[in-house]
C-alpha cells in the first residue's frame, strides 16, 4: 500500500499528510505513519480546540505547574505543600466495556498524578447515563452500564487504595448512547517533589518500567495493519484490561524511587499512543532525542510487530529517564516491587525518536514534529438554528392552574434522579488512608493534609457539570458551573485554588456543537478570570454522539480548594432541631429555564437560566467562608439543581436529622414553583443556633449579602409556606422515597 | 433433568491481570515450569425437564448475553441429562 | 508497646494502621512481606488492601508469603496479632483463624460505618469494653461474608470467641445489621489462645474524633495491652 | 508441553449468591425452568515440559494449597499433553 494511502486509512488528511512529508523530507513509513495518526489526533494534540483552550487564564500566584506543561497542574497549597490534579474522560471505553472502560479510566488518572512526583489521595468520578428506569432494552442496556462503571471504578480505586470521596451521577436521556465517564484525581506532595516529564542528558537511559506490552487497545484506525490475518484480527482486542494490582505497586514503586537524591532525570506515564506518545513527548520537552530499542520491550504476547509494540496502549506502564550509572538502583527498587524495569534506549542530542528492531531503525522522527506540530484547526462556529426556540418559556402551557408543590416534592424525592447517591460512594472506599474529614454526600469533599513539621492543610474539592444549563444557554451554564463549584467549596470554608475541565461535546466538524464548545469555554473563562481561579489542566472529549444526536454539551469542572485558618466544618443536613434556617445570598427563584423541575415533574427541557451576579456569588462565599468560622454554625447547604425547596428537602432527609418549618420568599409575580424550584445561583442555606443569628447577619451586612431568617428546625416534619402554598411532609417518607429510589430503580429487578 | 456447562474464558490476548499473578505466585513459591495461568469461570445450570426443542439455542444465547462478555470472552457449552 | 505492621503488594491501609498506633501512643513499624523476622515483645498487624490484588481469593496468594511463618510462630508463642479486614481474609486463608470469608452477600462493595456489638470483654481486644456494648466502626470490604461449618460455629460460640457481632442501632443482632450475610452476624472473631483477633471493620479507621469517631481506640489499645482508662 | 485444568466449585452447603443473582436474572429474562445456577473457576495452566513423575501430585497440591479453599471448594483436576 502507499504511504499515502495507509496515512488515509489511518485516519490523517491528505493535508496533514503532506504535512508529515514536509516534515520528514521524505515518504514516512507505516510505522511512523501510525505513530503520527495517535499523536496527530484530537485526543493527544487538541488539534481542534487548541485555539479555545487558549482563552481560559492560566496563571496566577499560586500556580506552580501551568496548564499544557506537564501531565497534570500543580498548584500551591501553602506550608511547602503543592497539589497535583486533573480529571479524564473515558467515555467510549466506557461504553464499549463499561467496567473495564471505567477501571482504565481511573488508571489512567492516577498515572499522570504520580507522574507528577505526588501520592494520588483522591478520586472524584462525574458519571452521566440515560434514564435507568426507562422500558425495555434502552433501560437494561443503562442500568448495565451504570453497574458495569460503578463497579469499574470501585474496583480499580478501592484496589490502589485511594479514596473515592465525590462526584456526580446524572441521568438525561441525552447520554443514553453516550455515557459520560469523567475521572479526577488529586495528589499531594512538597514543592521540591515536583517531576518533570522531559528526557535530559545526552547517554542517560531510558527505562520501561510496570507491566508487559500486549496488543491491547490496538483499535479502530490500527486494525487497518494489512500484516494482520482474519483469524488474528478477531483476536485483536481493543479492549484494555486495568490491573490496579499492578497500578498499585507502580505508583508505589516510583514514589521510591522520587525518594532517592538526584536519581530520577524525568518520568512520563504511557497512556494513549503508549510508547510512541511517551517517547516523543519527553525528549520533546527536554529539547533532545531517545533512541530505544523495541527488543528490550517488555512483551506479553509473541510475534508483535514494531507497529503493535509503538501504538500499544497496554495499561500500567511507564516511562523513566534516570542519571546514568544510577541504574541499578531502579532496578532494585521494581525487582522489590516485583515489577519488569527494562533498559530500553538511551537520550541523545538529535532531537529525534530512533526506534529500532532487533538493530534496524523501523521509525526516525523529529520529536517536537510529533508532540508539538501537530496542525491546528479553526472550526467554523454558528449558532444553532433552533437555540432561541428552545430557550422559549411558556410556563402557563407547562404548571397546572394550581401548585400542587406537595406532589411535585414527592416527584423529586422518588425519582433515582434526584435521589440519595448513596448507593455509588458505599461502593467506593472513600476513608482509605485516614485523610476523608469530610465524606461524600455534601458539597464538598475535604481532605486533610500531613503539613512536613506535623498537623494538618485541610483541602476541599468537588466536581461539577449540568448539560442541562449548558444545552440551553452553553454561556451562562458554563459560568454558572464554575460558580456552583465555588459556592461548593465556599460551604465547606474554602477558597478555590484551581480548577480542571474536562470538555465533552460531540463532533466538533459541526458548526453548532462548535460554537456551543466556544461558547462553554469562553463562559468558563469568564468565570474563572472572575474568581482568580487558574484553569491547570484538563480534558477534552468530543465525538460524544449516537445515531440519536449528540450529548448535551458537557463541560465537567473540578475544583481545589483549601480550608481557610479557624473554619469549623460543618455538615449539610440539619442536626437535631431546635436551630434556625437562614437564606444567604439572592433571594428569588431566577425562574424555571433550564431547571431540574421542568425536566423531572413536566418532562419539559426549555427556557434558559437567569443570567449569573458573579460579584454577588463572589461576595456570598466571602461570607460564608467568615460565617463558618462562627461558633453555633450547624449545617450549610448551597442552592442548586431543584432550587431552595429541594435545597431544603436535602437538609432533612440526611440520616437522623430532624424536620424544620420554612417560609420562602415569592417575589412579586413569582409562581409559587418559580421561587420554590427555580435554579437561579447565589443562595446558600445555613442552619444556626439562634445566639449566632445577629452575628451572621451582622456579617452579612458588613459583605453587602442577603440574609433572610426562614424558619427553624425540630420535628419530624418539613413544613412549608410560600406566598398563599402551604404544605407539609413526614420527614421518614422523605427519606425512605430519598434512600430507595435509585437502589430501587438499579436492582429492582 | 439438565444439567449445563458453561466455560467461560477470555479471548486469548486479553490480559488476565489474576492468572497473572497466580503465576507469579506459583513461581516465587518455587513451583517450576509454570508458563501461563488464564482464569475463567465454570457454570453449571440445572435445568428441570429434558433436553427439549430449542433448550440449546437458549443456553447459547444466554451464555451470549448474560453469561459470557462477548468483547473479551469466548464460552463454551456442555449439554447433557441428569442432575 | 510495639508492632509490626506487615506490608503485602497491595496493603493499603498499612500507613494507617500505624498512624492510628502513633495517635494511640504506641509504636509501630512497617514489615515488609518478605523479611522474616518477628520481635519476640512485638505484635503483629495483618492491615487491610488487597494483597496480590485479591486475586483468585482475598488473602490466597498472601499466606504464601515468606513472613507468613514467621507470624504462624508468632502467633503460637502467643503474641498478639491482629488481622484487619483484608488481614483477617488471610488469617482465615493461612488457618490461624477457622472459617472464610466470602462474597458479601448483597454481591457489593459496601464501605460504610456499621454497628457492631461486643460479645465478651474476656480477650485483651475487648478488655475496654462491657459485654453488649455498642460501637460505630467502619466497614469496607467486599468479601466480608463469614463462613464456617456448623461444627466450627458451635465451637467458636461455645468458647465464646465471637467477639464482635454485626447489629443494628438497637443492638439487635437481626438481618439488616448485618452488612454482608455473615453467618452468626460475626464481625470478629480469636482463636483458642485468645491472642489472634480477625475482624472485618476497620478500627484504625476511627481512631480520632476527627475521622467521625473513637470506638476504635479501644480495639487496638487492647491489642497493646494498654488497661482500660476509667 | 503441559495443560492442567482446574475446576473449583463450590462446596454445594456453601451459598453463592452470584449464582442465585444469575438465576434470578435468567428467571426475570424469561427463561424458564433454571433450577440452580452455580458459579465456580475454570482454571488453566500451561506447563513446560512432559508429563514429568510427580507433577500430577504437584498440580494435585496447588489445587488444594492455593487454587482452591478446602473450607468452602472442591476441585477437580485434569492433566493432558498440548498447549
Ligand atoms: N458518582 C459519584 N461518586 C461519588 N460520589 C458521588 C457520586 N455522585 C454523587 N456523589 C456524591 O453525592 C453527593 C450529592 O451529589 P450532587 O447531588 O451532585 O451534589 P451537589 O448538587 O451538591 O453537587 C455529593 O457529595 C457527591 O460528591
Ligand atoms: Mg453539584
Amino acid at each position: 500500500m502507499k504511504a499515502r494511502e495507509f496515512a488515509l486509512k489511518l485516519g490523517l488528511t491528505e493535508e496533514e499528510y503532506g504535512k508529515i512529508e514536509k516534515g520528514l523530507a521524505r515518504e514516512p513509513n507505516e510505522n511512523e505513519l501510525g505513530m503520527f495518526s495517535v499523536m496527530w489526533s484530537e485526543h493527544c494534540s487538541y488539534k481542534n480546540t487548541r485555539r479555545e483552550l487558549r482563552k481560559f487564564p492560566t496563571t496566577g500566584p499560586a500556580v506552580l505547574v501551568k496548564a499544557g506543561e506537564e501531565n497534570a497542574g500543580v498548584v500551591d497549597a501553602g506550608d511547602g505543600l503543592a497539589l497535583a490534579y486533573k480529571i479524564e474522560s473515558h467515555n467510549h471505553p466506557s461504553a464499549v466495556e463499561p467496567f473495564q472502560g471505567a477501571a482504565t479510566g481511573v488508571g489512567g488518572i492516577l498515572r499522570d498524578i504520580f507522574t507528577m512526583g505526588a501520592r494520588p489521595v483522591a478520586f472524584m468520578d462525574s458519571l452521566r447515563f440515560g434514564r435507568p428506569e426507562a422500558k425495555g432494552e434502552a433501560g437494561r442496556r443503562t442500568r448495565s452500564l451504570i453497574k458495569g462503571v460503578v463497579s469499574g471504578i470501585s474496583h480499580y480505586g478501592n484496589c490502589v487504595g485511594v479514596p473515592t470521596v465525590g462526584g456526580e451521577l446524572v441521568f438525561d436521556p441525552a447520554y443514553e448512547g453516550n455515557p459520560l465517564v469523567n475521572v479526577f484525581c488529586l495528589g499531594t506532595l512538597r514543592h521540591d517533589q515536583i517531576r518533570r516529564g522531559a528526557a535530559k542528558g545526552v547517554g542517560n537511559p531510558v527505562f520501561y518500567v510496570g507491566a508487559k506490552t500486549g496488543r491491547d487497545g490496538l483499535a479502530g484506525a490500527a486494525f487497518a495493519s494489512r500484516d494482520l490475518t482474519e483469524e488474528s484480527k478477531a483476536d485483536r482486542p481493543a479492549v484494555q484490561v486495568g490491573d490496579p494490582f499492578v497500578g498499585k505497586l507502580l505508583f508505589e514503586a516510583c514514589l521510591e524511587l522520587y525518594a532517592k537524591p538526584d536519581l530520577v532525570v524525568g518520568v512520563q506515564d504511557m497512556g494513549a499512543a503508549g510508547l510512541t506518545c511517551s517517547t516523543c513527548e519527553t525528549a520533546s520537552r527536554g529539547g533532545s532525542g531517545i533512541e530505544i530499542e523495541l527488543d528490550q520491550v517488555p512483551q506479553r504476547e509473541t510475534g508483535m510487530t514494531p507497529y503493535e509494540i509503538l501504538l500499544s496502549e497496554s495499561q500500567e506502564r511507564m516511562l523513566i529517564i534516570v542519571h546514568k550509572g544510577r541504574e541499578k538502583e531502579l532496578k532494585d527498587i521494581f525487582a522489590k516491587w516485583g515489577l519488569d524495569a527494562a533498559e530500553i534506549g538511551f537520550v541523545t542530542e538529535t532531537g529525534k525518536v530512533v526506534v529500532k528492531a532487533a538493530g534496524k531503525v523501523v521509525a526516525e522522527v523529529p520529536a517536537r514534529l510529533l508532540a508539538d506540530d501537530a496542525p491546528v484547526y479553526e472550526r467554523e462556529a454558528k449558532v444553532p438554528a433552533k437555540l432561541a426556540e428552545r430557550q422559549k418559556l411558556d410556563l402557563k402551557k407547562i404548571l397546572p392552574a394550581q401548585p400542587k408543590v406537595r406532589e411535585d416534592l414527592l416527584k423529586l424525592a422518588a425519582s433515582p434522579a434526584t435521589g440519595s447517591r448513596r448507593w455509588v460512594w458505599n461502593q467506593y472506599d472513600h476513608m482509605v488512608g485516614l485523610r476523608t474529614v469530610v465524606r461524600p454526600g455534601g458539597d464538598a469533599a475535604v481532605l486533610r493534609i500531613e503539613k512536613s513539621g506535623g498537623g494538618w492543610v485541610h483541602v476541599a474539592m468537588t466536581l461539577d457539570g449540568n448539560g442541562r444549563w449548558c444545552a440551553q444557554d452553553p454561556r451562562e451554564g458554563s459560568k454558572a458551573l464554575v460558580a456552583e463549584a465555588c459556592r461548593n467549596l465556599a460551604c465547606a470554608g474554602a477558597v478555590p485554588l484551581g480548577l480542571t475541565d474536562n470538555l465533552n461535546y460531540g463532533n466538533p466538524h459541526d458548526p453548532e456543537i462548535f460554537w456551543t464548545l466556544r461558547e462553554g469555554v469562553e463562559g468558563m473563562a469568564e468565570a474563572c478570570r472572575f474568581f482568580d481561579l487558574p484553569v491547570t489542566g484538563g480534558n477534552v472529549s468530543l465525538y460524544n454522539q449516537s445515531p440519536a444526536g449528540p450529548i448535551h454539551p458537557t463541560p465537567v469542572v473540578g475544583v481545589v480548594g483549601k480550608v481557610e485558618e479557624g473554619v469549623r466544618l460543618v455538615g449539610g443536613v440539619f442536626g437535631k432541631g431546635g436551630g434556625v434556617v437562614l437564606l444567604l445570598g439572592a433571594e428569588g427563584g431566577g425562574g424555571l429555564g433550564a431547571s431540574l423541575y421542568l425536566q423531572e415533574v413536566h418532562g419539559v427541557l426549555a427556557g434558559k437560566l437567569g443570567k449569573v451576579d458573579l460579584e454577588g456569588e463572589k461576595k456570598l462565599h466571602g461570607l460564608m467562608r467568615g460565617v463558618l468560622k462562627l461558633a453555633g454554625v450547624r449545617a450549610a447547604h448551597d442552592v442548586g439543581e431543584g432550587g431552595i425547596l429541594w435545597a431544603v428537602a436535602e437538609m432533612v432527609m440526611g440520616e437522623g436529622s430532624a424536620g424544620g418549618e420554612v417560609t420562602i420568599p415569592c417575589g412579586q409575580g413569582e409562581r409559587a414553583e418559580e421561587a420554590l424550584f427555580g435554579e437561579g445561583a447565589g443562595r446558600i442555606l445555613v442552619e444556626v443556633e439562634e445566639g449566632v443569628v445577629g452575628e451572621v447577619e451582622r456579617l452579612a451586612g458588613e459583605a453587602g449579602v442577603g440574609c433572610k431568617r426562614l424558619g427553624v428546625t425540630g420535628g419530624t416534619e418539613l413544613k412549608m409556606v410560600c406566598g398563599s402554598v402551604e404544605e407539609k411532609w413526614g420527614v421518614r417518607e422523605l427519606q425512605k422515597l430519598f434512600t430507595e429510589s435509585l437502589p430501587r430503580a438499579l436492582e429492582g429487578e | 433433568m439438565m444439567k449445563a456447562i458453561v466455560t467461560v474464558t477470555l479471548k486469548p490476548s486479553i490480559l488476565d491481570p489474576q492468572g497473572e499473578a497466580v503465576a507469579h505466585a506459583l513461581n516465587h513459591m518455587g513451583v517450576k515450569g509454570v508458563k501461563s495461568v488464564r482464569i475463567g469461570k465454570h457454570i453449571e445450570l440445572e435445568i428441570e425437564g429434558g433436553e427439549e426443542k430449542g433448550l440449546r439455542a437458549k443456553l447459547e444465547e444466554i451464555s451470549k448475553e448474560l453469561l459470557s462478555n462477548p468483547v473479551m470472552e469466548n464460552f463454551h457449552l456442555d449439554l447433557r441429562a441428569g442432575g | 508497646m510495639r508492632f509490626a505492621v506487615v506490608q503485602f503488594p497491595g496493603s493499603n491501609c498499612d500507613q494507617d494502621c500505624v498512624h492510628a498506633l502513633q495517635v494511640l501512643g504506641q509504636e509501630a513499624r512497617l514489615v515488609w512481606h518478605e523479611e522474616t523476622k518477628i520481635d519476640p515483645e512485638e505484635g503483629v498487624i495483618l492491615p487491610g488492601g488487597f494483597s496480590y490484588g485479591d486475586y483468585l481469593r482475598c488473602g490466597a496468594i498472601a499466606r504464601f508469603s515468606p513472613i507468613m511463618k514467621s507470624v504462624k510462630q508468632a502467633a503460637e508463642r502467643g503474641q498478639v496479632v491482629v488481622g484487619i479486614c483484608n488481614g483477617f481474609q488471610i488469617l482465615c486463608e493461612a488457618g490461624l483463624l477457622p472459617g472464610a470469608l466470602t462474597r458479601n452477600e448483597g454481591l457489593h462493595f459496601r464501605c460504610e460505618p456499621t454497628w457492631i456489638r461486643v460479645e465478651t470483654p474476656a480477650s485483651r481486644f475487648t478488655s475496654h469494653y462491657g459485654t453488649g456494648e455498642m460501637l460505630k466502626i467502619p466497614i469496607a470490604h467486599g468479601e466480608g461474608c463469614y463462613r464456617a461449618s456448623p461444627e466450627i460455629l458451635q465451637e467458636l460460640e461455645a468458647q465464646q470467641r465471637v467477639l464482635f457481632r454485626y447489629c443494628n442501632a438497637e443492638g439487635q443482632e437481626v438481618r439488616e445489621g448485618n452488612p454482608n450475610g455473615s453467618s452468626h452476624n460475626i464481625a470478629g472473631i480469636c482463636n483458642n489462645g485468645r491472642n489472634v483477633l480477625g475482624l472485618m471493620p476497620h478500627p484504625e479507621r476511627c481512631c480520632e474524633a476527627e475521622m467521625g469517631g473513637v470506638d476504635g481506640r479501644g480495639i487496638l489499645l487492647g491489642a497493646a495491652g494498654v488497661g482500660r482508662k476509667i
